[in-house]
Parts: structure tokens; sequence; C-alpha cells
């Protein structure tokens, strides 16, 4: 059986391949990428310590993923629809050129 | 097995983070967006790999059949298929990439310094049954809590993309908003 | 399946602490006190635009609920003072259990929250069946009273907390309701300007005062006022407090102390934080008379009332603490400012408000050197004779067609005359008016204070300089806007308000005369009640040494304030809106200095603003050269020396002022750039504090050994 | 008597014994992966042999419906046309546009076959005849049907072709669209099951009253529920009346007009594949998967009767086809979320109220009259207010 270590460790590298891909990219869609990204990555460190933790019985690990991808799946719907909303505004997706606070 | 590792998730999570790479990397955004799918399969061959089958097919029917084809859609709506007119990367990327590295070699630093060997128990036999139980019992609020928020997010977001009304008489009564 | 959660839902509630209930029922459910206005902004906030009746009557209603239950209470601490019975009982239960520690809420039933109850829903109520006139024939009715009855739910819940933490929530209720208020006409950029300008500059107040709070809890580990001996503002903690010792020679509890003073002082209008006060005149009058007469700025009072214990804390008999001498000063300081301001103002309201600053300033300074009853009482006095004067204005506004200068009125007692005699019986309590008026005991009590408080006799002198100028710049009002010639439009006709505004108006005027009663040196009822005294009829009270002579002195003060004003303003009559002030004429400059509020807004743009422009440049200096990238340094570092040179030497040869005034553009240019929400940059800065915590959580916890790597 | 209980028993598992019979040739260690293999092989050699009998089928059967003939010229009554049809795909020249995404364009037809391949794993095509029992069987069926979307859009996009992107864009939006009421009918028959697992479902199906079967179709809510799914599953098919996004006369094929040879035949083994698959389980969750339809029957091989049920879906769809006109798009969208998604969630409550309701006859009563009111109120309602009449072009501004 693979140890745990190994899949924190491919969980750290998509986390921060995403944080990467929300820091240096300049299209807001792809920060959203890079955010949804993220959580995957905290999913796969939630079900490895489940899977690993001394009571896999009790699901409190697998629960938090289910609800995390639930709460990520409104994140990106929400977030998607503010990209839309601002790109009909100002016809860019531009993060470095979003310089207005107010639509 | 390669230094303790299963071929398997040795496959996978190359398969993973070689998607999560092009989505960083690709100058297309619709290939990102592709790529990004590969990584969502990936995680959830992982998930499978660690006994979370419910999580894993809730992962593909989440991210891949709704997650990823909302930002393609996103993608195609705004105009943003093919590469962008701007520069892709943004002027500082040195200093975000500076930061990812930093935060990846944190994490991995402390997961090998703390966790070099340790052996999972048993697989777990969890049925559907038991998270369904789960899910009405001890996790009643979380769930009721979900719902109202997914359907928040639904109305929200509909309502954010929705273009604005040209209607004369919603303008008058709320002339003074700008 | 449905059993089972519902079951859950039980257990989960049953689970929570129960509060440690009171003995009297009428404590047990004081809590409805302010849940019952707030139930009823909810409820208004779910009708219809159109259905003003509903709303009306619900918002009246439920204050009115609430007036019922604060009377109860009023009695209930009544029977308990007369029957030596303990006059101050608590509601605490937990809120958040930390585990180790835990976050308690309660409220509680005294003298002061009883009497505060009673003033504020009775004052609230007659405001809010006053609004059913003013506002009749706005179309936004329902959320004005939605905002209203919030409003009002806020405030009584700051009234009886029990909890600094409990209060800090109503107090932050009250905060956004006044914001949402004073930028009610949100159409007009300047309400929206007041309501922000109210709300960052209140805000200034509350981090400090959250400072304390904070600080407080990790001192005490508790946040109750009073808990059978393990509240804050009892022996234990207070002692606890003293002991430790804060920067500069502070204890924590004068350092505590003063950043709740500050929290105060932004919500009261002291003085460093004055400028939201005037501004928000931009609301509705209601709400003027609302935010400047019975709540929000006497919420800051109150909350310094509630905190005295740990103001007062340390000191030696006769003597006083650091922090109360600072709330001293502020507040005597305050009531001569607003004083001097307010004589040189023309808009009605504002005349008002700085008067409103003024008054607070006496409360503040009547705390600090008198003690809880003698601030409380000015607070209780003032809010009904402010709250006339407000409502008054409102009335004359009204009547003449939403004019607000007074040197566009005139004549207007023959034609609203019930709103002319309650508008005078205001006017002569505030100035302090001997015998008759409640203002001139209350104020009286903070004078005689003051003239005793052995630390300095500064705020003393101040506060009858204040006196004076409180008489004069009132009757330059009056005269202004009742007598003389009628200055506005020939066409208009000024008209009495409806019935609807004039009772309400009757009413509170009953009040600003009677209410003197209960605090005469010889009937000191309030006294009394506050410190759960017991209380004779003694007319020996009068005869303390100095007592009559001092009282004589300030009578002087406000008969010559009241003559110099009768003789400058109606001997020669104001002949139309152009001419110039009297006291203008004679001393342009000084005149200018005050109608320009002593340049305090331009002080703070000069700076406050500043120094945050200088701070926005060394921000996005950070941002191009350190963050830019190495290689970006390099070469900039190479060009940035030649630039040195020559702009050194373009300096000296362009002359300084020149330089400063690009300097001002381009700062301004790169603030704008800064706030412009550019996200990718937040988060930079936000992966950066994540690695740096999480690098110093690991190191520091594997060094200390509470991680285990 | 005896000896033919198990001969007939003999023939029902007759798949199953000839997998073990193969397995025994090999080591103990490889006979598991053995046994996989040889199901896949079995999965895959029947449905496209099915897709084959399928396509001469639907052309001769809408050929019949259109007063003419259908091929008639390959072989006996033109049954060797699907060979014909293979050779010619095979041998076609392969075009691939030069403005083409020529990796995207050639992976879409290939990760939407292995997805709807994927999709069989979990259908129980007879007794003890599925490849995994999974006890998340129908979510996985779902998720991987998700991932088809993805197939198309990746057709679409990657052709560069006004006519595709337009296509692909209807598709996917059709089937978001009508996944929900699919996703959501299917879920009375787990309710009332109380499991995902296909087998499961099936087996709770199987028993009989009288010589009558618990199909859950012959309940309110199951009959209510069949039918939800039927429709939904054309829509999420793209089969007629809800063919928009392939519409020939408008959009020329939509998303693969671009795809020629054999590419375009693995989309066309895709579809019809998406179609088996889906029909397999809407027998299995209401037409009682491989159970007789009637006790005196039960003799008949299972397999049999899955495979008869099945094609005599396939007839329906192609009867459909033949007979229904094409909708409209804002029909097709108002259709799905007006109509469809509150009737799927009244079948829902439905459901569940049968579950409480007992076993008396109250409840066939109350839930029959709960769904027709709700479906003639709803349906009126729709009508009046013309939501599935009127048009309004508010995405063609």
């Amino acid at each position: 059986m693979t140890p745990l270590a190994a899949f924190l460790i491919v969980a750290a590298l998509v986390f921060a391949i995403g944080f990467a891909i929300s820091l240096t990219r300049r299209n807001a869609i792809l920060v959203l990428i890079g955010i949804e990204l993220m959580l995957n990555a905290a999913n796969l460190n939630l079900i490895a310590f489940w899977r690993f933790g001394p009571y896999p019985e009790a699901l409190t690990g697998m629960m938090f993923a289910i609800f995390s991808i639930a709460v990520a799946a409104a994140e990106a719907a929400v977030g998607l629809g503010l990209v839309i909303a601002y790109h009909r505004q100002s016809k860019t997706t531009d993060l470095d050129a979003m310089t207005r606070m107010k639509g | 097995m390669i230094f303790g590792l299963s071929i398997i998730f040795i496959l996978t999570s190359i398969l993973t983070v070689a998607g999560a790479l092009a989505a960083a990397l690709l100058k297309n955004l619709v290939h990102c967006a592709l790529s990004l799918t590969v990584t969502f399969a990936g995680l959830a061959l992982l998930y499978l790999q660690l006994d979370a089958q419910f999580a894993g097919f809730s992962q593909i029917l989440v991210y891949i059949g709704a997650v990823a084809i909302l930002v393609v859609f996103a993608i195609l709506l705004t105009r943003g298929s093919g590469i962008p007119e701007y520069r892709n990367f943004s002027t500082s990327w040195f200093a975000g990439l500076a930061i990812a590295a930093g935060i990846f070699a944190l994490l991995a630093w402390a997961v090998l310094k703390s966790l070099p060997t340790s052996v999972a128990s048993a697989a777990p036999q969890v049925t559907v049954q038991q998270i369904g139980l789960a899910l009405m019992s001890s996790y009643v609020l979380p769930l009721e809590i979900v719902a109202v928020l997914l359907t928040v997010a639904l109305i929200g977001a509909v309502i954010v993309a929705m273009p604005e009304s040209r209607d004369p008489k919603s303008n008058s009564t709320q002339g003074g908003a700008e | 399946m449905m059993t089972t959660s519902a079951s859950l839902i039980a257990t989960w509630l049953v689970q929570q602490t129960p509060p440690q209930f009171a003995s009297s029922g009428i404590v047990n459910a004081l809590w409805l006190i302010p849940a019952i206005p707030m139930v009823a902004a909810g409820l208004i906030a779910l009708l219809k635009q159109p259905s003003k009746k509903a709303a009306a009557a619900l918002a009246i209603g439920g204050l009115a609920c609430s007036l019922l239950f604060a009377i109860v209470a009023f009695i209930h601490v009544l029977a308990a003072w007369g029957s030596s019975a303990p006059t101050r009982e608590v509601v605490n239960f937990t809120w958040i259990d930390l585990g180790a520690t835990h976050l308690q809420l309660g409220w509680m039933l005294d003298p002061l929250a009883a009497i505060m109850l009673v003033m504020v829903t009775f004052v609230g109520l007659l405001i809010f069946i006053y609004s059913t006139g003013y506002m009749a024939h706005d179309e936004n009715f329902t959320r004005f009273f939605c905002f209203l009855s919030l409003f009002a739910g806020g405030m009584l819940g700051v009234l009886i907390a029990n909890s600094l933490l409990l209060l800090f929530m109503c107090w932050e209720i009250v905060g956004l309701t006044s914001y949402l208020l004073i930028g009610f006409w949100y159409h007009k950029p300047s309400a929206a300007a007041a309501a922000k300008k109210a709300f960052l500059t209140t805000r200034v107040g509350d981090i400090f005062f959250l400072l304390g709070i904070v600080w407080l809890f990790a001192n005490t580990g508790t946040l109750l006022f009073y808990n059978n001996g393990a509240g804050a503002m009892e022996p234990t903690a207070l002692a606890t407090l003293l002991s430790q010792p804060a920067a500069w020679g502070l204890t924590a509890a004068t350092a505590i102390g003063l950043l709740i003073f500050a929290g105060a002082a932004g919500k009261s209008g002291q003085l460093p934080l004055h400028v939201w006060l005037p501004d928000a005149m931009e609301g509705p009058t209601p709400v003027s008379a609302l935010i400047h007469a019975a709540t929000m700025v006497a919420a800051g009072v109150y909350l310094v009332a509630r905190v005295y214990p740990l103001m007062s804390a340390g000191s030696v008999a006769g003597g006083s603490t650091i922090s109360l001498t600072v709330v001293a000063w502020i507040g005597a300081l305050t009531a001569l400012f607003g004083a001097l301001v307010a004589v040189a103002q023309n808009d009605i309201k504002r005349i008002l408000a700085y008067s409103t600053i003024s008054q607070l300033g006496y409360m503040m300074v009547g705390l600090a050197v008198g003690g809880v009853a003698v601030g409380i009482f000015h607070l209780i006095t003032h809010a009904f004779f402010k709250a006339l004067l407000f409502l008054g204005a409102g009335s004359v506004i009204h009547g003449c067609d939403e004019e607000q200068d007074i040197r566009r009125m005139g004549r207007l007692w023959k034609a609203m005359p019930i709103t002319f005699a309650t508008y005078a019986v205001g006017m002569l309590a505030l100035s302090g008016f001997p015998i008759v008026f409640s203002g001139f005991w209350s104020k009286d009590a903070i004078i005689g204070a003051a003239h005793n408080w052995p630390v300095s006799k500064g705020p003393f002198v101040l506060l009858l300089i204040g006196a004076l100028l409180t008489a004069f710049y009132m009757t330059r009002q009056v005269f202004y806007v009742f007598f003389g010639t009628w200055r506005g439009d020939i066409h208009a006709h000024a008209h009495e308000s409806p019935r609807v505004m004039t009772v309400p108006l009757a009413i509170l005027a009953v009040f600003a005369i009677g209410l003197g009663v209960l605090g005469t040196p010889a009937w000191p009822w309030f006294t009394s009640f506050i410190e759960s005294k017991s209380l004779t009829l003694d007319w020996q009270g009068f005869s303390e040494p100095g007592l009559i002579s001092l009282m004589s002195f300030a009578i002087l003060l406000v008969a010559v304030g009241l003559g110099t004003g009768w003789w400058l303003y109606s001997v020669k009559p104001i002949r139309n809106a152009e001419q110039e002030d009297v006291l203008e004429a004679a001393t342009p400059t000084v005149f200018g200095w005050l109608a320009r509020r002593l340049y305090f807004d331009e002080l703070y743009e000069a700076t406050v603003l500043r120094w945050y422009a200088a701070l926005a440049w060394f921000s996005d200096w950070l941002d191009r050269r350190v963050w830019g990238g190495i290689v970006a340094i390099v070469s900039n570092s190479f060009r940035g020396l030649g630039s040195v040179n020559k702009s050194v030497d373009s300096q000296w040869i362009d002359g300084v002022f020149d330089k400063g005034c690009d300097e001002l553009v381009t700062s301004g240019g790169v603030l704008a750039w800064l706030q412009a929400g550019r996200a990718p940059g937040y988060l930079r800065l936000m992966g950066i504090g994540v690695l740096v915590l999480a690098g110093l959580a690991l190191a520091l916890g594997a060094a200390t050994g509470q991680v285990r790597l | 008597m005896k000896i033919s209980s198990a001969f007939w028993t003999n023939l029902d598992q007759v798949f199953v014994l000839l997998q073990h019979w193969i397995e025994g040739f090999f080591p103990q260690w490889l006979q598991p992966a053995i046994g996989t293999v040889l199901a896949v092989v079995a999965i895959v050699a029947a449905f496209p042999g099915i897709f084959a009998l399928t396509t001469v089928l639907e052309r001769k059967g809408l050929g019949r419906i259109q007063n003419r003939l259908g091929p008639n010229r390959v072989g006996p009554l033109g049954i060797l046309q699907p060979i014909a049809d293979g050779i010619k795909s095979l041998t076609k020249e392969d075009i691939v546009p030069l403005t083409a995404d020529a990796a995207v364009h050639f992976l879409a037809p290939v990760v939407l076959v292995i997805a709807v391949f994927l999709g069989f794993a979990v259908l129980p095509v007879g007794r003890n005849m599925v490849l995994v029992n999974l006890d998340a069987g129908l979510l996985f069926f779902f998720a991987i049907g998700a991932s088809t979307e993805l197939s198309i859009f990746m057709a679409g996009w990657s052709s560069r072709n006004k006519y595709s992107l337009l296509g692909a864009m209807r598709a996917v939006a059709q089937m978001i669209s009508y996944e929900v009421p699919l996703l959501l009918s299917s879920v009375v028959a787990v309710m009332i099951t109380g499991s995902l697992s296909t087998v499961k479902i099936v087996e709770a199906q199987s028993g009989f009253t009288g010589i009558l079967p618990h199909w859950y179709v012959f309940t309110p809510w199951g009959f209510a529920g069949f039918v939800l799914f039927v429709i939904a599953a054309l829509a999420e098919t793209n089969r007629s009346p809800f063919d928009l996004p392939e519409g020939e006369s408008e959009l020329v094929a939509g998303y693969f007009t671009e795809y020629s040879g054999f590419k375009f035949a693995l989309f066309f083994l895709g579809e019809y594949l998406a179609m088996f698959s889906i029909a397999g389980f809407a027998i299995t969750l209401f037409l009682g998967g491989w159970g007789a339809p009637l006790s005196i029957l039960g003799f008949i091989p299972s397999w049999a009767w899955f495979f008869a049920k099945l094609l005599a879906g396939i007839l329906f769809f192609i009867w459909l086809r033949g007979t229904l006109p094409r909708l409209r798009q804002d029909q097709l969208m108002n259709f799905a979320w007006k109509f469809m998604l509150p009737m799927s969630l009244l079948n829902l409550l439905v459901a569940g109220a049968w579950r409480f309701l007992g076993d008396g006859w109250s409840r066939w009563v109350v839930c029959s009259a709960v769904l027709l009111v709700a479906y003639v109120l709803l349906g009126r309602v729709l009508m009046h207010h013309q939501h599935l009449g009127a048009r309004s072009y508010r995405y063609a501004e």
C-alpha cells in the first residue's frame, strides 16, 4: 500500500501548482481554475488522512471532502458568473486590467 | 513497486500533476481547461485507490461533469477561446512562482519530516448506505446548510450573470444607485 | 428520517449550556426589549414598498411593546430599591465554548440600564410617531421604518448588555443602521458621503474599542461586566488589571480604559473624532433626532458609564485616575469647541449638531469628574430637550418647504405657534435657564462637580465659557428663525406641521421642563437611584458651601449669553437673507474660522490623508521594486541613481513648491491606483503571509516541541 | 422436470459458466484478471454487434415509416449493410480541417467511446452478469455519463467551425439541463431500493405478485419516473425529437460536421452505445432489468430478457424518431426546467410518501392523484403562459 506521505506530497504539488496559477496567470478564469486545484488538493489531503487515520469508520474526513466538493461547485458557479458579468461590463478578463472596484 | 509505491499510484499521480502543470503553462485557455479535467480525473483515481469510491465518483460527477463544463462555457462566453490578446503571465510572475515554490517546499518538508512511514489499516468497508445514514444523522445540519448554500449560489450566479434589464420602469425606482 | 434530524437538532440545542436565570421574571424576559424591534424590523423588511401603514404600525407597535417592558423593568428596579433588595440582576449564558475557556454573553438590569431603557424607548417612540408625519411622502417609507426599528433594537441591546462582546455587537448594529439612515437619501451625493464619513470615523474608534475588548479578555478571561464576583467590572478582575503594567508606565486598567474611551469618543463625537456628526445632518431629521438625542451618541456616554469601575479603578480617595483625567479634558475641550463653532453656523440642524457635540462634552466631563449619576442625568435631560429641538427644527424645515438656512427664515412664531412655543422651551432648557428647566439642574451639577475636581480647574473654566456660548448661540438661532422679518421666498407660505408632529413636540416639552425636579441638590433622586442610596428631601442640600454662589454665577453667565444674543440679533433685526451676520461684520477672521469649523476637516485632509498617501506611495514602491523581481531592482537602481541626480538639480532650480504640487498629484494617482482592487497583488501578499505564518508556526512549533516533526 | 430445471438454470448462467471454464486454464493468481478481461471482451463484442444491427434496423424502420424501402442491396434484405458501411468508413479519407486543433480533434471521439463503454461496466445484463458490482454503481454511471459532454464540447470546439461550435454548445446546454431530471427521476428507484447498486435494484424488482412482476414501472411514482427518465434519456443522447445539436437542416450535423472516415464512425458508435447504455439503465431501474415480465415465463434465461427489452427500447426510440418533429431551443430549455424538473422533484416526494404510507390501497390513490393533479396543473399553467409556445430571442440578440 502506498504510504500516506506520497499522497500528501502529490496533494502539496497540486496545491502549489494551483497557487502558482492563481498568482501568475492574468486571466480571471484561470485564476479560478487555480483555486479549484487548491481545493482539490485539500480534498485529497482530507481523504488521505481519513483513510490513514485511526478511525476510518467515523467517515469524518470523507464527509469533509464531500461537503467540500459541494461547496466548490457553488464557488465555481458564483465565481464564473462574476467573471462573465465583469466581462460584459468591461470586455476583459485580464486581472491586471480589472482596476475598477465597482461596476 | 518502486520505492514502495505501487505502479498505479505512480501513473495516476504523474497524470494528475502533469494535467495541473499543463493547465498552468498552456497558452490556450481551452487547453488549460481540458488539462484541468485530466487532473480532476487523476484525483478521482487517487480517491479510488484510497477506498473512497463515493467521493471519487462524486468528484467525477461534479468536477468533470459540471465544473469543467462551466469553466469551458465561461471561457467561450468571455471570448477567450484561443489565445488571449494580452500576455499570459502577469508582470511579476517570478514572485508568484517563488511563493508557490516556497509553499510546496514548506509542505513537502513538513510532510517528509513528520510522516516518513505510516501504513494504513485494513480498508474500511464503507457502503453508500452508511454515508447516506451519516448524512441524514450526524451531518444533517451541514447537509441542510450545503443545500441552502447551493440554492443561494445557483440563484446568485444566475442573477449575477444575467444581463441587466433595460426596463425603463426599474430604472426610475433605483435611479440613485450610481 | 425527518424525526431523526429534528431530534438531533433538539439534542444539539439541549447540549448548549442553559442560561443561569435570575429569580425575577422581568429580568429573564429582558432580552425581549431589543428583540421586539429587531423582529419588527425583519418583518418590515419583508413588506412590500407601498404598505406604509403596516410598516409604521409594526415599528411603533414593536417599540411600544418595548416601552411597556422597559416600564415594567423600571418599576421592578424601583421596587427593589425601596425594599433594599439587590438592584442589579444579571442573566448570563455561554455563547461559544472554546474548550479551555468560553465566551459568555448576558444581559443585566440595574438602575442605570432601567432608566436608560425607559428614556430610549420613550423618546424613540415619540420620534417614530413624528416620523410617520415627516416621512409620509417618502417613497421608501417602509425601508425607513425598517432601519429605524433595527436601530432602536441595536441601541436597546447596547443598554441591556452585560457583556462587552454583546455590547460591541449591538454597538456595531447601531453603527451599521446609522450608516444606512444617514445615507437614507443616498441619491444625494452629500448624504452618501456623510454616511461613509460617519461609518469610517466611528470605525476608527471601534478599532481601538475592539483592541480594548481583546486585551481585557486576554487579561481577565471574561467579558461579562458583572458575574457574581467573576465579572470584569468587579474587584477581583480590576485588581488583576491594576497589577499588570502596560507600556509607558500605565497599568493595563488605564490602557484598556483609554482604548474603550476611544470607541466611545468615536460614537459620541468627542474631539478628534467629531467630524462625522455635523455631516450626519444629511439624514432625514427624525434620524438626526434619534442619533443625536436618544441613541447613538448616547451610546458612547453610556459605554463610559458602564466601564466606569474600570476607568476609576485605582483612584485614591478624592483623586482621579489617568483615564478619567483624559476623559475630563477631552470632554471639556469638546464642550467649548462645539459651542464655539455653533456660534457661526447658519444651517439650523448644523447648529444643533454642534450643540450636541458640545453637550456630549459636558456629559463626558460629568462622568469623569462627578461620577456616573452626574453624567447620565445630563444625558437623560439632554435626550429630551435635544430630541425636542431636533424635531422642532424638523417641523420648521417641513413648514418652510425643506429650507434649512436660518438666514432664509424669520418671523415664524406667527405661522408656527406650537412649534415656536415648544422650541423655545427646548432652547431655554439647553441654555440652562434657571429653576424651571431641566437643563439648568443637570448642567449645573456638572459645573459644580468640575469646580470641586481636585486635579485641575481647567475643565471648569472651559465649561463656564461653553455655558455662556450655549445661551448665546441658541438665542441667535431662535431670533433668526422665529423673529425679525420673513426673509425666505416671498411666495412661500410657512405653515404649521400636522398634529402627528406637534403632539410629540408638546410631550417632549413637558419632559424638558419637568425632568429637572429629579436632580435638584435638595432632592437628588436621580443620583440616589443610580447609586442605590436612600433618598430624603433635604433643603440643606442647597446650603453646601459655595453652591449657591456658583449657581448664581452660572445663572449670570446664562443671562449674559441670552442678553448678548438678544442685543445683537433682536435690537437691530435682520432685514434680508444676504445681510452679513453681526459678528461676521465685527470680526470676520474669527467668524470665518468658526464657520469653517476651525479647519478640522482640512486638517485631517492635510495630515491623515497625506500620511495615507505616503503609505500608499511606499506600498507602491515595495510592489514595484521589491516584488517586481531582482532584475527590475538592478536596472532601476542604476536608472534611479541617475534620476536622483537629475531630480535634485531640477528640484532646486524649479523650486520646491512646484515639485510639491506635482508630488501631490502623483501620489493621489498612486493612491487611486493602489486602491483599484487589483486582485493578483492582494493574492500575492496573502501568499507571502501564508508562507511566512506557516513557516513560523512550523519552525516555532518544532522548536518548542508543540509540533512533532 | 428436474432435469429441465437444471437445463434452464445452466442456460441462464451459460456465459458465467463459460467464463469460469476459460478461467480454469490459467493459474490461480491470474484468474481474476482473466475473468475481467473476458467480460470486457464480451461487452466490447456484444454491444457494437447490436450497434451494427441497430443501424440497419433504424434505416429500414425509418424507411417503412416514411413509406420507402430503406437499404435493400447488400445481402438478403440489406442486412449486411452495416458491414459495407464499416468498410466504407474505414477506407474513407480522414479529413482534419487546416485550422482545427488537431490533438483535441483526435481525442474527442476517443474520449466519447471510452466513456460510453465504461458505462456498461455496471450494467447487469443478466443474473450474475455484471462486470463490476459497484456499491455506488448508479453514481458511477452518471459520473461517466457526465464526462461525455466534455468530449462533445471538444469535438465542436476543436473543429473551428461555427456550426460545430454552435452544435456543441447546444448539446452541452441540453445535456446539462436534462441531466438534472434524469438523475432526479432515477433517484426514486434508489430511494425505494435503498441502494445505489444496480444489481440490488434489479433484485429488488425480481419478485412477483401472482404472475405480475414487482417492476417499479407498475407503481405511480415508478411510472412517472420511467416516463421522465425516458424523455430525459432521449435528450441526453441527442435523439429526436431532441436532436437539435446535430439538426441536419440547420447545423449540418452539428458538432461532427468536420469529422469523416473512422473518427466519424467512432462518433456514430459512441452515440448509439450511449443510447444502449441509457436504455439499459432505464430497463434496470424501472423495467425489472433481466427479470421476466410474467412469473410463468421465468424459465427463459435472464440475459435473453434483458436483450429483448433492450431491443424493444431501441425500436421504441426509432419509432419516436420517425414520428416526432424536432423541438425549438427555447421549448427544449423551458421543458427541462419548468416541467421536467418540478415533476421529478414532486416524484421524489411521492416516492417518499409511498414508502411511509404503508401497504394499503390508500397509497396508490394518494400517489396517483398527486402526480396526476400536478401533471395537469403544471401543463395547463405552462401552456397558458405559453412557456412552451411563444418564441423569445433572449440569447439571440
